[in-house]
Formats: C-alpha cells, sequence, structure tokens
C-alpha cells in the first residue's frame, strides 16, 4: 500500500476569517480507492476545510495538488470540472425541474445544440439504475423524499467522472435503511477507485465504512488514523479534546424513571383515532406527564406528521384529542401553545428559526407571540432569560445580538430549544433534534429531555437514531407507512433490534396493534 | 435491497394532470370561457378579425412580456420594460427623422434594449441589489432619455417601417400584421429557448434555488445577465413593434406598461418567486388582458372610471377563479 | 489613533451614511447654485425656506413609506397606496364639499373620519387578498391600484373636488409653532408608528413574519393577522397622506393625488436600508429616503433644470445612490481593513500520521 | 341621461362577473343576453351609431367634454360607444380596431398624440367608415384619412395668451421677468401652448421667460413649481400657466409667499374652467385663453352630415374666446363646466 500515491493532498491550509483563525496549518491526504472519515466537532473546521478544497473560499496559506499538480479552484464550477464533486448536507438541487435535469443539467445531451429530452431520461434511467433506484426520472425532483434526492445528488456528482467525491454529511436526513443502500453505493464508488471523504457525526457508519479518519479541532489537524487501529471511544476524545464518558453518565441518569407511577392517573394528552387524510391514518397515543415518549420508524413513515397533529401545525380530519382529560380541538399552534404545548421543527431553517433576527429574539419569541404584541417581554427580562438559557444550554457564540443565522447547526438547535423551554411547556414534542449536530451537543440534549422528564415535563421524541430513542423513552411508538403500528414498552427487554423488527415487519407479538 | 419508499413514484394516471400544469390550464379555461361570454353578448364578437385584431394590438405587449417571462422564471423583475419600448421607438423615429438608413436605425435601436438591459443585469449580479430597485432606476433612466431625445412626438414617414406598418397578411378575409407575426415568432422563439436550450434550463435553475445552481456549477451570473439582456431585446423589438403600430414615437408612450406586462405574465400562472412557469402562460395572459379591454371596448358604455374599476374587478375575479382551480386541484 | 479609524469605519459603514452623504451634497450643490437656498427666515410667525418646503412637501412621501416599510417587512408590496390616498382625499373632499357650513371642525372632523374608514376598508381589502387568499402581493394590490384610481374619479365623477374649507387646509398648509403642520403631522404619525412596532413587540414579530413566516407560525405567531394588520396601517397612512395632498391644494383631483408615489415610497424604503424581501426594516432610514428623493425633486425646480433633462438627472442621482449603498460595490473600492485576529488555543496532541 | 348608461353596463358587466364566478357555467352564457340585442354593433336599428375613443379623464376640463359629447349625443338621437383610452396611445388604436370591427356608422376621437395613427386610419378608410377627429389633430399626411377636425388650436391658445402680454406690458420699462409652468413634460397641449406662447412675446424683447418647469397640469404641481420659483427669483411679474388648475395651485404657493397674486405678479392660465373662473373674477387671475370643451353638439352635427355624404369643412374651430378679469364677472354665473 505504501507505494500508492494519494490522488488529492491538501498541506498546511490556513485560513483566516474577521476575527477567526478558522483553519490552522490543516494537512489531508486522500488516496484512490478509500473511503475516508473527516471528523471532528462543530466549528471544528470540516466545512471551512471543505469549501476551501472546492473553492468557495481561497486559502490564506497552503498547497492543495490533485494527483501531483498544485491546484486552486475558482469554485465548486471548477473543481467539478476538474473532478472533485461535492454532495452537500442539505440537498443542493433543483426541486422545481425533473429528476433527469438534475442530474444532467449544466452538461445536458444536445443533438444539434437543443437539449435532447429523450436521450438525457434515458440516461438517468440508466444511472439510477445501476444505484437500485428506480423512479420516475421526468417526475419533478420536489415530489420525491429527501433520501431520494440525496441519491440523485450523489448519482450527479458521479455521473461527473468526479474522482473525488465529497460527501458532507449525506446520511444526516436518512434512516438506517437508506444509510444502508447509501453505503452500498459508497462501497461500489470506491471499489471503481473513487476517493470519497465522508463528512458525519456517526460513529457506526465511519467504522461501517471508513477506511481511514481525520479528526480537526478548532481549526487545527489532530491527527490522520487508520479506522481498524482506532478505537471509538479514543475517536471521541480526540474530537472533543478530554476524556468523556458522557454517554456512559447520561444512561444512568434516565434510569431512575419509574413507569409504573407515571402511567398513573388521566394522561396529560391523549389522542383518540386522530389522523389527517393524505398525512397519517387515525392513530391513538398517550403521553403522560414526565414521561419521553419515542417516536420510531423510518423516514417518511408518518412521524413528523404525528407530531404536526399533536401541534396543531396541520388541522386533524379525524378523531378527538384531550388535554388533561377534557376534549380540545387544536387548529393551530396558538391552540396548542396555550395548552402548553412546544414543537421544535425537525427543519431549522425553514420552519424553526428566523435567521435574520437575532438570538434573543428568536429565543422569546414564542413567549412574546404568547402574550401578544402589546405586551412586551420587558427588556431586562428578555435579557435575564437569554442570558440564562445561553448559558444553561451553553450555546455559542454567547452573544445574544447576533444574528442566529450566523451560529452553527448544534447551536441554532439550542435557540430553538431555549425558545420553547422557556415558555415552560408542559408537553414538548422534539422532531429530529439532534440531527446534523457534533456529539457533544447531542449529549447535552439526550440530558437536558432526561432531566426535563424527570422534572415532570412529557416529551414526544422523534430520532432516525433508534440508540437514541431506546436511551431516552419510556415507551416507544413505532410507525410505519403512515401508520401508528404499535407501542413498546422501553424494559430491558427491549434493544434496537427488536424495533427494527417492528419497523420492518409492522407487527410485534407482544404489543397492540391499534386499527 | 430495494425498499417500498424508495420505489414508490408519486402517483400518477393518463388522465390526471401534472400539477405544474394546472395554473396555464386554468388560465386556457377561463380564457374561453370569457370569449364565450363576448360572443354570447355581442355579435362582432365572433367575427375570426378579432381574435386576430388581439394579436396585432398586443403584438409588442406579447414580446415584451416574453422577455419579462424569463426574468420572472429567474425570480427577478424588471420594471425598466415600457421605458426600454419607448426610448426603442423614439429613438428608431428621431434616427429615422435625421435621414439614417433603415437597415442602421433597427441595428442601433435593437441595440440599445439589450445594452441598457446588460449594465442591469451586470449591476445586479455584481453589486449585488435588488432587481426591483436597479431596474426601477432603469425604468427612469429610458424614460428620460425619451424626453431628452425630444418631447413631442416623433413621426416615422420612412418607406421600410410605413410598409412593415401597413401590410397586411391576408388570411381568407382577415388579415394579420407584420407585427403580429413577429410576435407570435417570438413567442415559438422563446419557448424553444427555454425548453431546450442550456441557457432555457439554467433559467429555471435559478429560478428553483440560486445558491444551489451555483453549487451545481452552472452558470448562475452570466444567466442572470442573460436573461436582462433579454429582457431588454425584447423590449427592444416590443419597441420596434410599437414603432411600427403607431409609426411614431412618442415620450409617454407605454407609460406604466411594465405593471400590464406583470400581470400578464403571473396571470399566465408564472410565479413571481421564480422557477415555475411557460412562455406559453405568458401568451394566455396576455389574451387575458386583451379580451378584458376587447369586452370592455365592445360594450361601449363605461365611463372612464367604470372602465378602470372594471378592469380591476376582472382582474381580480380572474385571479381569485385562478387560485381556487389552483387549490382545487391540489 | 485606531480607535479613531474603527470609529470611522463604523460610521461609513452605517447603512444611513451613503444616503445622508447624498442628501448633503445636493443640498451644497443647491446652496452653490443659489447661497439663499439654505436660509429659513420667520415671514408672518411662521417658518420660511427651501428646506421647509423640502421637508413639508417630503411629508405626504414620508407617511406612505411608513407603511410600506411595514408592508415590505412583512415581504409584501403595497402598489395601491396611491390609489388609496386618492380615495381618501376624495371622500373626504366630496363630503365637505357637500356641508353648507365648509368651515366648521365638525364637518372636517366627520369628513377625515369618512375618509380614514373608507381607507381602512380598502386596506383590508388588501390584507384579505393577501393574507386571506394568498394572493402574490404585487397582483393583489395592482387590483386596487387600478381599480382605487377609478373609484377615486368615480366619487368626484371625473371632477376636481374644490373646497373652501379653512379647518381642512390646516392640515396640508397650517401652522403650528411656526413649523408647517404637515411636518408636525409627519413627525407625529411617524413617532406613532415607531412606538407601536418598537415600544411593543409589533416590530419584532413583523419581521419575524417577514423573516420566516412559517417558522413564526410555529411559534405561535398568527402570521396572517400580521400580514393583514400591516396592510391596513399602509392604507391608514395613505389616507393621511391624502388628505395632506388634498389639503394642499384644497381640491381633490382623483386622477393627480398620489399618482406613482407608491414607487417613489417603495424607493425610500429601499434607500432607507429595509430588504424587499422582507425582515428587518428602519423606519428611521425610510425617513431619510424620503427626504432624499422630495429633496431630489426640489432640487430640479429649484436649479431650474430643463425638463426635458430631469429625468435623465433623477434616473443618475437614483442610481448612484442605490450603487454606493450597495456593500458589494463598496467593497469593491474600499481598502480592505485589517481585522485582529484572535488566536485559537493550541491543540495538546501531536500531529499524528499513519503510512498510507 | 348618461346615467342610464351606467346602469345599463353595470347590469351587463355584472352578468359577465356572475357568470364568470360559475367558471364551468360555459352553458349558462347562452341565456345570460337578454340584453345583448341593443348591445351589438351595426345599425340595424337605424339609429346612427358613433365610435368614440376619448384620451381619457384625466382632468376636470376632459370630464367636461366627456359629458359634453355624451349629452349631445343623446339628444342629436345618436347611440354612442364611448371607450376611454386612459391617455395610451396604444389602448385608442385597438379601440379604433374595434369599433371597425362592430362596423360602427362613424368613428371619432380625441388623439392621445398626434403621430402614429396612419395604419388604423386606413383600415378605417378601407371599412368605409368616415372619421371625425376632435380636440387635438393628427399629423398625417394624407388628409383623406379623416373626414375633418373639430377642437381647439393649442398653439394659438398659447398665442393669444402671449399676445394679450405683448399688449399688457407694451409700455414696461424695464425687462419683464415670466415664470412658466409647463404642462406633462411631453403631452401635445404643453408643447403647443409652449410654443404658441413664446412665438406671441418674441415681438417685445423685454419680456423674458426666466424660468420654465413641468407641473404635470395639476395643482399640487403648480403649487410645488412656484414654490421654488419664488424662492429662486427675487423678481417674477408674470406666470404663465398652461392650464387653470397649475395656476390655482400657483396660487397658494403665491399667497403663502407674501404676495398678491393678480398685483404683484400677473397671472395668465389656459383652458377657463369654473374654478379657474371665479378666481380671474376674483381679480386673483388677469387672463384667461378659453379652450371650450364643449363640442358634443358641433361633433353631432358634423357627424350626421359625413353620414350623409354632405361636404363638410376640413377644420372646425370650437368657439372659444379669451377672458380678462371683467369678463369673466359678467360669464361667470352661466359657466356650466
Amino acid at each position: 500500500m505504501s507505494e500508492r500515491h494519494p490522488v488529492l493532498t491538501m498541506t498546511a491550509i490556513s485560513k483566516i476569517f474577521p476575527g477567526v483563525r478558522a483553519l490552522d496549518g490543516v494537512d489531508l491526504r486522500l488516496f484512490p480507492g478509500e473511503v475516508h472519515a473527516l471528523m471532528g466537532e462543530n466549528g471544528a473546521g470540516k466545512s471551512t476545510l471543505i469549501k476551501v478544497l472546492t473553492g468557495v473560499y481561497g486559502t490564506d496559506s497552503g498547497t492543495i495538488t490533485l494527483d501531483g499538480d498544485e491546484v486552486s479552484f475558482s469554485g465548486p464550477m471548477q473543481a467539478t470540472a476538474a473532478g472533485v464533486s461535492t454532495v452537500y448536507q442539505e440537498v443542493n438541487l433543483l426541486p422545481n425541474l425533473s429528476v433527469a435535469e438534475n442530474i444532467y443539467i449544466g452538461r445536458e445531451p444536445r443533438r444539434l445544440g437543443a437539449v435532447n429530452w429523450r436521450e438525457m431520461r434515458r440516461r438517468a434511467q440508466e444511472l439510477l439504475a445501476r444505484i437500485d433506484l428506480h423512479i420516475d426520472v421526468s417526475e419533478l425532483l420536489g415530489n420525491y423524499s429527501l433520501a431520494v434526492q440525496q441519491m440523485v445528488a450523489i448519482a450527479r456528482a458521479v455521473d461527473i467522472r468526479a474522482r473525488v467525491l465529497i460527501l458532507d454529511e449525506p446520511t444526516s436526513s436518512l434512516d438506517a435503511d437508506e444509510v444502508a443502500q447509501l453505503m452500498r453505493i459508497m462501497r461500489q464508488l470506491r471499489d471503481d477507485g473513487i476517493a470519497i471523504i465522508f463528512v458525519t457525526h456517526f460513529l457506526d457508519q465511519v467504522y461501517a465504512i471508513a477506511d481511514r479518519i481525520t479528526v480537526l479541532r478548532n481549526g487545527r489537524l489532530v491527527g490522520e488514523y487508520l479506522t481498524s487501529e482506532l478505537p471509538q471511544i479514543a475517536l471521541v476524545e480526540k474530537m472533543i479534546g478530554k476524556e468523556l464518558d458522557a454517554l456512559e453518565r447520561l444512561d444512568e441518569a434516565t434510569s431512575g424513571g419509574d413507569r409504573a407511577t407515571l402511567e398513573q392517573g388521566t394522561p396529560l394528552v391523549a389522542a383518540d383515532g386522530l389522523g389527517r387524510s393524505g398525512s397519517v391514518a387515525p392513530f391513538s397515543l398517550t403521553i403522560h406527564q414526565g414521561e419521553v415518549v419515542g417516536l420510531a420508524g423510518l423516514l417518511g413513515s408518518g412521524r413528523t406528521e404525528v407530531a404536526r397533529l399533536f401541534f396543531g401545525a396541520d388541522r386533524a380530519d379525524a378523531g378527538r384529542l384531550a388535554v388533561d382529560g377534557a376534549p380540545v380541538a387544536i387548529r393551530n399552534p396558538v391552540a396548542a401553545i396555550d395548552r402548553d404545548i412546544a414543537f421544535c421543527s425537525e427543519n431549522r431553517r425553514t420552519e424553526g428559526l428566523v435567521g435574520e433576527l437575532s438570538v434573543r429574539e428568536n429565543i422569546i419569541l414564542a413567549m412574546q407571540a404568547a402574550r401578544g404584541w402589546l405586551r412586551p417581554v420587558p427588556r431586562r427580562r428578555q435579557d435575564e432569560l437569554v442570558q440564562h438559557w445561553i448559558k444553561a444550554l451553553s450555546i455559542r457564540p454567547a452573544d445574544p445580538e447576533m444574528p442566529v443565522r450566523n451560529l452553527s447547526g448544534g447551536n441554532q438547535q439550542k435557540v430553538l430549544l431555549a425558545r420553547w423551554l422557556i415558555t415552560e411547556p408542559r408537553l414538548l414534542i422534539l422532531d429530529e433534534p439532534t440531527r446534523g449536530i457534533d456529539i457533544g451537543a447531542k449529549t447535552e440534549i439526550q440530558r437536558l429531555v432526561a432531566q426535563l422528564s424527570d422534572g415532570g415535563m412529557a416529551v414526544l421524541f422523534i430520532s432516525a437514531e433508534l440508540e437514541e430513542v431506546l436511551r431516552l423513552s419510556h415507551k416507544v411508538a413505532v410507525m410505519r407507512d403512515r401508520q401508528l403500528v404499535t407501542e413498546l414498552t422501553n424494559d430491558d427487554s427491549l434493544d434496537a433490534a427488536r424495533v427494527m423488527q417492528v419497523i420492518a415487519s409492522g407487527s410485534s407479538q407482544e404489543g397492540s396493534v391499534p386499527a | 435491497m430495494t425498499t417500498t419508499p424508495l420505489a414508490a413514484r408519486p402517483g400518477r394516471a393518463w388522465w390526471r394532470v401534472p400539477p405544474r400544469h394546472v395554473p396555464v390550464l386554468a388560465t386556457a379555461a377561463l380564457l374561453l370561457v370569457m370569449y364565450s361570454i363576448g360572443v354570447a353578448q355581442y355579435q362582432a364578437f365572433s367575427n375570426i378579425q378579432v381574435v386576430f385584431n388581439v394579436f396585432i394590438d398586443n403584438g409588442f405587449l406579447l414580446v415584451v412580456a416574453v422577455g419579462m417571462t424569463f426574468v420572472i422564471l429567474t425570480g427577478g423583475i424588471d420594471l425598466s420594460v415600457g421605458s426600454v419600448v419607448a426610448m426603442t421607438a423614439m429613438v428608431s423615429a428621431s434616427l429615422l427623422g435625421n435621414g439614417l438608413h433603415p437597415a442602421l436605425v433597427l441595428v442601433i435601436a435593437l441595440l440599445l434594449g439589450p445594452i441598457l438591459g446588460f449594465a442591469m443585469g451586470c449591476v445586479i449580479h455584481f453589486f449585488d441589489i435588488q432587481p426591483f430597485i436597479v431596474t426601477l432606476a432603469g425604468m427612469f433612466f429610458a424614460r428620460g432619455v425619451c424626453t431628452w431625445i425630444s418631447t413631442t412626438s416623433i413621426p416615422i414617414t420612412d418607406g421600410f417601417w410605413t410598409s412593415a406598418a401597413q401590410h397586411r397578411i391576408h388570411l381568407g378575409e382577415n388579415f394579420v400584421s407584420v407585427g403580429a407575426l413577429i410576435a407570435v415568432a417570438v413567442v415559438a422563439v422563446a419557448a424553444a429557448v427555454l425548453a431546450y436550450t442550456r441557457l432555457g434550463r439554467n433559467v429555471y435553475a435559478i429560478g428553483g434555488n440560486q445558491q444551489s445552481a451555483l453549487l451545481m456549477g452552472l452558470p448562475v451570473g452570466r444567466t442572470k445577465i442573460a436573461v436582462y439582456t433579454i429582457s431588454g431585446l425584447c423590449s427592444a423589438i416590443g419597441g420596434i413593434l410599437l414603432s411600427f403600430y403607431t409609426l411614431s414615437g412618442a415620450p409617454l408612450i407605454a407609460v406604466g406598461m411594465e405593471l400590464d406586462v406583470i400581470a400578464a405574465v403571473v396571470i399566465g400562472g408564472t410565479l413571481l418567486t421564480g422557477g415555475s412557469g411557460y412562455v406559453f402562460g405568458t401568451l394566455l395572459g396576455v389574451l387575458v388582458l386583451s379580451i378584458i379591454q376587447t369586452l370592455i371596448t365592445f360594450d361601449g358604455t363605461l365611463n372612464s372610471w367604470w372602465t378602470k374599476i372594471v378592469i380591476g374587478g376582472l382582474l381580480f375575479v380572474f385571479i381569485l377563479l385562478q387560485r381556487l382551480v389552483g387549490i382545487r386541484t391540489k | 489613533m485606531s480607535t479613531v479609524r474603527a470609529r470611522a469605519a463604523g460610521v461609513t459603514s452605517h447603512r444611513l451614511f451613503w444616503p445622508l452623504v447624498v442628501l448633503v451634497l445636493l443640498l451644497v450643490a443647491n446652496a452653490v447654485y443659489r447661497p439663499s437656498f439654505l436660509s429659513i427666515e420667520l415671514k408672518n410667525g411662521h417658518l420660511y425656506g427651501s428646506l421647509i418646503d423640502i421637508v413639508r412637501l417630503s411629508a405626504p412621501l414620508i407617511l406612505v413609506a411608513l407603511g410600506m416599510s411595514l408592508v415590505i417587512a412583512t415581504g409584501g408590496i403595497d402598489l395601491s397606496v396611491g390609489a388609496v390616498a386618492a380615495v381618501a382625499g376624495a371622500v373626504a373632499c366630496l363630503y365637505i364639499s357637500e356641508q353648507p357650513d365648509q368651515n366648521s371642525l365638525g364637518v372636517v372632523l366627520t369628513a377625515v373620519a369618512l375618509g380614514f374608514g373608507v381607507a381602512l376598508l380598502l386596506g383590508a381589502w388588501n390584507g384579505i387578498l393577501v393574507a386571506g387568499i394568498g394572493i402574490q402581493p404585487i397582483i393583489a394590490t395592482l387590483i386596487l391600484m387600478v381599480a382605487g384610481r377609478g373609484l377615486a374619479q368615480l366619487i368626484a365623477e371625473g371632477q376636481i373636488i374644490t373646497i373652501n374649507s379653512g379647518p381642512y387646509k390646516v392640515i396640508g398648509v397650517g401652522h403650528l409653532l411656526t413649523l408647517p403642520f404637515a411636518i408636525v403631522i409627519a413627525l407625529a404619525v411617524t413617532l406613532l408608528v415607531a412606538v407601536l412596532t418598537r415600544r411593543t413587540a409589533l416590530g419584532m414579530i413583523i419581521e419575524s413574519v417577514g423573516g420566516n413566516a412559517e417558522a413564526s407560525r410555529l411559534a405561535g405567531i398568527r402570521s396572517r393577522r400580521i400580514t393583514f394588520l400591516v396592510y391596513v396601517v399602509s392604507a391608514a397612512c395613505a389616507a393621511i397622506a391624502g388628505f395632506m395632498m388634498t389639503a394642499n391644494v384644497s381640491s381633490a383631483d382623483g386622477n393627480a393625488v398620489g399618482l406613482w408615489v407608491e414607487l417613489d415610497a417603495i424607493l425610500a424604503v429601499v434607500i432607507g436600508g429595509t430588504a424587499l424581501a422582507g425582515g428587518r426594516f428602519y423606519l428611521g432610514g425610510t425617513v431619510v429616503g424620503a427626504l432624499l428623493i422630495q429633496t431630489l425633486t426640489t432640487s430640479v425646480y429649484a436649479m431650474n433644470i430643463d425638463p426635458q433633462t430631469s429625468l435623465l438627472f433623477k434616473a443618475v442621482v437614483v442610481i448612484v445612490v442605490c450603487l454606493i449603498q450597495a456593500p458589494a460595490f463598496r467593497a469593491r473600492f474600499r481598502r480592505r481593513r485589517s481585522v485582529p485576529v484572535t488566536p485559537v488555543e493550541p491543540v495538546g496532541t501531536e500531529k499524528e500520521q499513519v503510512p498510507a | 341621461m348618461a346615467k342610464t348608461g351606467i346602469t345599463l353596463t353595470r347590469r351587463g358587466l355584472g352578468a359577465m362577473l356572475a357568470v364568470g364566478l360559475l367558471a364551468g357555467g360555459l352553458a349558462g352564457c347562452g341565456n345570460s343576453d337578454t340584453g345583448g340585442d341593443d348591445k351589438s354593433g351595426g345599425s340595424g336599428n337605424g339609429k346612427l351609431v358613433m365610435g368614440f375613443s376619448q384620451v381619457g379623464a384625466e382632468s376636470g376640463w376632459r370630464t367636461a367634454n366627456t359629458n359634453s359629447i355624451k349629452e349631445s349625443a343623446t339628444a342629436a338621437g345618436i347611440e354612442l360607444k364611448f371607450d376611454d383610452a386612459q391617455g395610451k396611445q396604444e389602448n385608442q388604436i385597438k379601440a379604433l380596431r374595434n369599433f371597425i370591427q362592430q362596423k360602427v356608422d362613424v368613428i371619432a376621437f380625441s388623439p392621445v398624440v398626434e403621430s402614429g395613427w396612419d395604419t388604423v386610419l386606413k383600415e378605417a378608410k378601407d371599412a368605409k367608415i368616415p372619421v371625425i377627429l376632435t380636440d387635438r389633430a393628427v399629423d398625417s399626411a394624407d388628409k383623406s384619412l379623416y373626414k375633418t377636425f373639430i377642437g381647439s388650436d393649442f398653439v394659438k391658445e398659447g398665442k393669444l395668451a402671449g399676445e394679450w402680454l405683448v399688449k399688457e406690458k407694451a409700455s414696461a420699462a424695464g425687462p419683464v421677468n415670466i415664470v412658466e409652468l409647463q404642462g406633462t413634460t411631453g403631452a401635445a397641449p404643453a408643447n403647443d401652448r409652449k410654443k404658441g406662447f413664446a412665438e406671441a412675446i418674441a415681438a417685445n424683447p423685454n419680456l423674458k421667460v426666466v424660468a420654465s418647469q413641468s407641473g404635470d397640469f395639476t395643482r399640487a404641481g403648480g403649487k410645488q413649481v412656484m414654490e421654488q420659483f419664488l424662492k429662486a427669483n427675487p423678481k417674477i411679474d408674470v406666470l404663465f400657466a398652461h392650464n387653470d388648475d397649475m395656476g390655482l395651485g400657483a396660487l397658494e404657493a403665491i399667497t403663502a409667499a407674501g404676495k398678491t397674486p393678480g398685483k404683484d405678479i400677473t397671472i395668465i392660465t389656459v383652458d377657463a374652467v369654473k374654478d379657474g373662473m371665479q378666481a380671474l373674477a376674483d381679480g386673483k387671475f388677469n387672463f384667461i385663453a378659453e379652450c371650450s370643451p364643449l363640442l358634443g353638439p358641433q361633433l353631432m352635427d358634423l357627424a350626421k352630415k359625413v353620414k350623409a355624404g354632405e361636404e363638410v369643412p376640413a377644420r372646425v374651430e370650437t368657439e372659444e374666446t379669451t377672458f380678462t378679469q371683467e369678463q369673466a364677472k359678467a360669464a361667470l354665473p352661466n359657466r356650466k363646466y
């Protein structure tokens, strides 16, 4: 192996932004036919490094070589042309165009100068068939799930004859099945000799597929390791920079929940045959005070839709909902908030935060909305609250007046959490609160959920990560094909494999299956 | 390994119209309804020449609206079109008046619009200023050029222009003008450009998501500048057609035309946010506006102010119906 | 030394710096052309001078632009303000003209209330179209822009309604404590809107709706209600402007009142630093923008620029203002400031590398 | 009688809106046109049908003009198809085409601008529909395209105003400073009145226009411009406004500046609408050149003659005059508009 030459090297890369040194002398080597994981906490410099590589940013110092020749791309376009393609976390395709066009736009097959649609569709169909995706390529991309869109993005990148493929957190929106499929594609590409840079927060995935790992921390290189030689716990330590057994400690924190006492009394919220045609089939679910209910299922199985019905984000057209035993009609979020229900959407950017407003304003938004515009939260009270939660959730940077869009994903998530926590809800609905954020923040949020439920708050917890759901929940409701198929009590006998089985088969021997 | 959610395609049966075609079809249906109302109410309305007249009288509007469609598809807007139309007509008239050869005049007049459009596109792209404001300044500028050339209307007596203006192409008993044919040709060319060229597809791409388009390596800046140049060119062609139509250049002609044009494009089903719409829809939008006007003229009893109120009312009814139809099919 | 430079940089990068520079330059140009331009004298107990004229004449534009700021902050646009101003003015003048005693204060107050009421209805109409039915704002308000003019003319039956009412005239040309009353009204409404938006949570909520409507809805804000409200406020502002414009000449001309004022207002808002996409809005900036636009118009008259070229002159100034205000444009002509770099804390571990 | 027209229309369009609202109601249109017969074009019922395209309703003058035409059409038993072009030549050409389609008996229109009518006028001629121009002329070289012109002469109005001033200031020793409030830049009356006025005052070199700006034909515009004139020019002797409205606006500016209109500054305007006449009678204006909008009766006469094939003069000027303060006082009580 030692005689192989790297296809790509980045040497002593530095990048300075006003006020911050984002990268400081970072090296990266990439060999053909390998999957190279780029690891680090949020703000470690992963994204910056990738943007420097693809020419989105210029470097302040350092060199990049591709096949031994020094290169400097002026932008993603040039990088792509040279064989360095990127697939981003937020699918960066065009929902208003067809699947085929999304793959071929910019290099459409042409005949006599005109776009040859038939040929384009044929090629797209073939290309997607190679990665086992059988869909109508003339349909608009926006009509497909995020997972499909992600696959299409990869298909596009691959077809540009990339030699280096950068996957920037491609799996954060995917469920287990889809991740497996993606991994299969990655292996296939690797075997074809493509070098893959794989950025992710999921350790399991790294160990499942990566050959080599480069770890960054605070804009500096920690080191480059062979995956086989680096135990998971060591990797986490290198990323975080200190010995940490937070995950273990968390398990202890939640183990105290006593189911029997929780289930006593009137449920805080009870859905009875609640449903919405075209969205989610009627289901029944109760949530008690102090209880964490996990919602498991594949992406698109109706998890989010259930949450939205509870919150009134969508209007139910069937069934009843009772709060504290009394029937209520929750037609809109305002009605839900009135009954102390809070909802953190999975789409922070589009449904959660107002990017232009400051951290402070985003945090007090829900509280303010509940008070009505005529009764502003006094500025001093705002500052108190905001300071408290910035500290409690360690939101960084700790500047309440900074526009929230300048914060990293994890910190944005915390801001969103803080918004709802100051309203002191009795039921907190968390839809993928840990998606796309680093391990440290993830652990903090998990611990927070445990604390809140210990303090009597009910939580509806949605996550694609079964481990996480199992770690936090008292009971797990499993969704499949837009139906709630069963509820599983989270006792010692329940493990991920069992939940997986339910998700796959749609039934369980012991759980009751509501109609 | 294929899983159901991945393989499942959005349901589609042969009789179901793709949702993206609904606005255009709704417009077409409503247009038919309006036309039928006209025919039912007024005898002369059923004359085929009425339809031809719509094209003769709105050729320039149609061409300009086609240019605007490009701009709106990228999510931009061009307020300068009316002024550029007037400027082109003014420049043509004044140059012809000075005895320049018509071919040369045609070339110069057709260059001015695109140059201004190009300049506005560059400012929008390189300096990142909102199109609304840049083109508003462009509107003042082009109108300023008009009054600067002359405050009075300048007649055109040039032989080429008059023959282009007055030549009638007979189709049976009826006729169309040269301008109408040019307009239809522009629509056809524009539809082809949008559907079958990279430029056209890039226009849709930018309207869909500019950031994504950039990351996909599409020439965003070039395309944006191109659409404003195209809009400028269409306005210039529109200006020439208008100068055929009126055989003169008048400094105050086509004031407020940009609003008619935007209305036509939007009625035609193109989203102001960009990324979705068709030139064919724009054609329908122009037809709707002109049918409204024709109905009012045929009625012939409306007061000046009632004319405005009725135009507003019909516009409202139309948009409302379109919206209702759109919601129902969703 | 460096703090001075930093402070200077802070001043020049303020969003109102360049509009103010252009405003001052225009005034200086006027003063050079005619030194008495800047003089203000007391005549019959009233302040008198071109500067006062500029502020007084920009009062209606300021009013309209204030409402427009709020509408634009929600990501909308209101093209109907000119027509609404015309309708409100026509209603008020029609009522006054039909009364036997036009000089009665009661009559004038009733007239203003009537005009205001009609304007609120029109604003509500816009609000329903945009917030209720979900029509794109530019088209929704275009309907009223066209039909509203017709309405204004219908009210006056195509005539100019001339009135002879002392109290009504005060709105346009009266004085209070030596200041033209129009300025006082504009000031009061500006303060009112500022207090209404910034002393309550309304401003933040409007910005939130404009910044991200769906996120705002999920945060419990009744986005539609807010959107509806801003169109009503915009119409109310337009109505006051309409009273001012008609009182200024003691007559209501359905055609001419507020013609094209919507474009000026949008321009003023944008010059003031509010983005058309919605989100943050700046009332102070809007006022500066309106003053700048009126100064431009007045300069044309005061410097006797040939009407034939005055449009070109205006276009050039507008282009200059927009250009130098654009950060991207300035960036190209400004030396890069050196930025203090905060060192990151050193990483303890050594660089490690494994053989390939 | 004009009112009936409006109600009829509202009913007709109301039916249209209702049908439109039914959306699917294609079938419904058939029976909704109960009033359709008398609205269809043509002259089947023997009544003379005239298509008239008006510039717009941009001023009180124009509205008076429209009303005059509508009233005299009714009085003369002529069916009028009225169209408002909203100040746009494009619209006007469209309207003319539609009149041709409807085969009206006579077309009359007030051109928005002078140029650019040949094409559509040829079509009218081919369809053998006689055309009468009102109010404004067109510059077609081919005079056979229209039968006759009836209206005012803007240049002459400017000239009359100028001539009166020359006479009035004949004895002035020093220079006489004149400021001019122009109409909308590019509009025909503005261009012509400016031209006529300039020609007339050339007779006396003492008369000098020191400032000339557009007041857009509106009171607000006139006032705003006059304010700056007053500040920029210490000595203004004469104001010439292209219409009454601008002059009325300027009055306020002059009063606010502490000067007496009509005395300190001589004011000349054009149009002679009622408000202007009132100002003249009150001594605030000094002279008005009339531009009469009441050409309806003359127009209907001409239309009948043209239809009957009688010879008509190529140019008919409306009966109009000029007013001094005394004449205004006498004429004011009978003023209709």
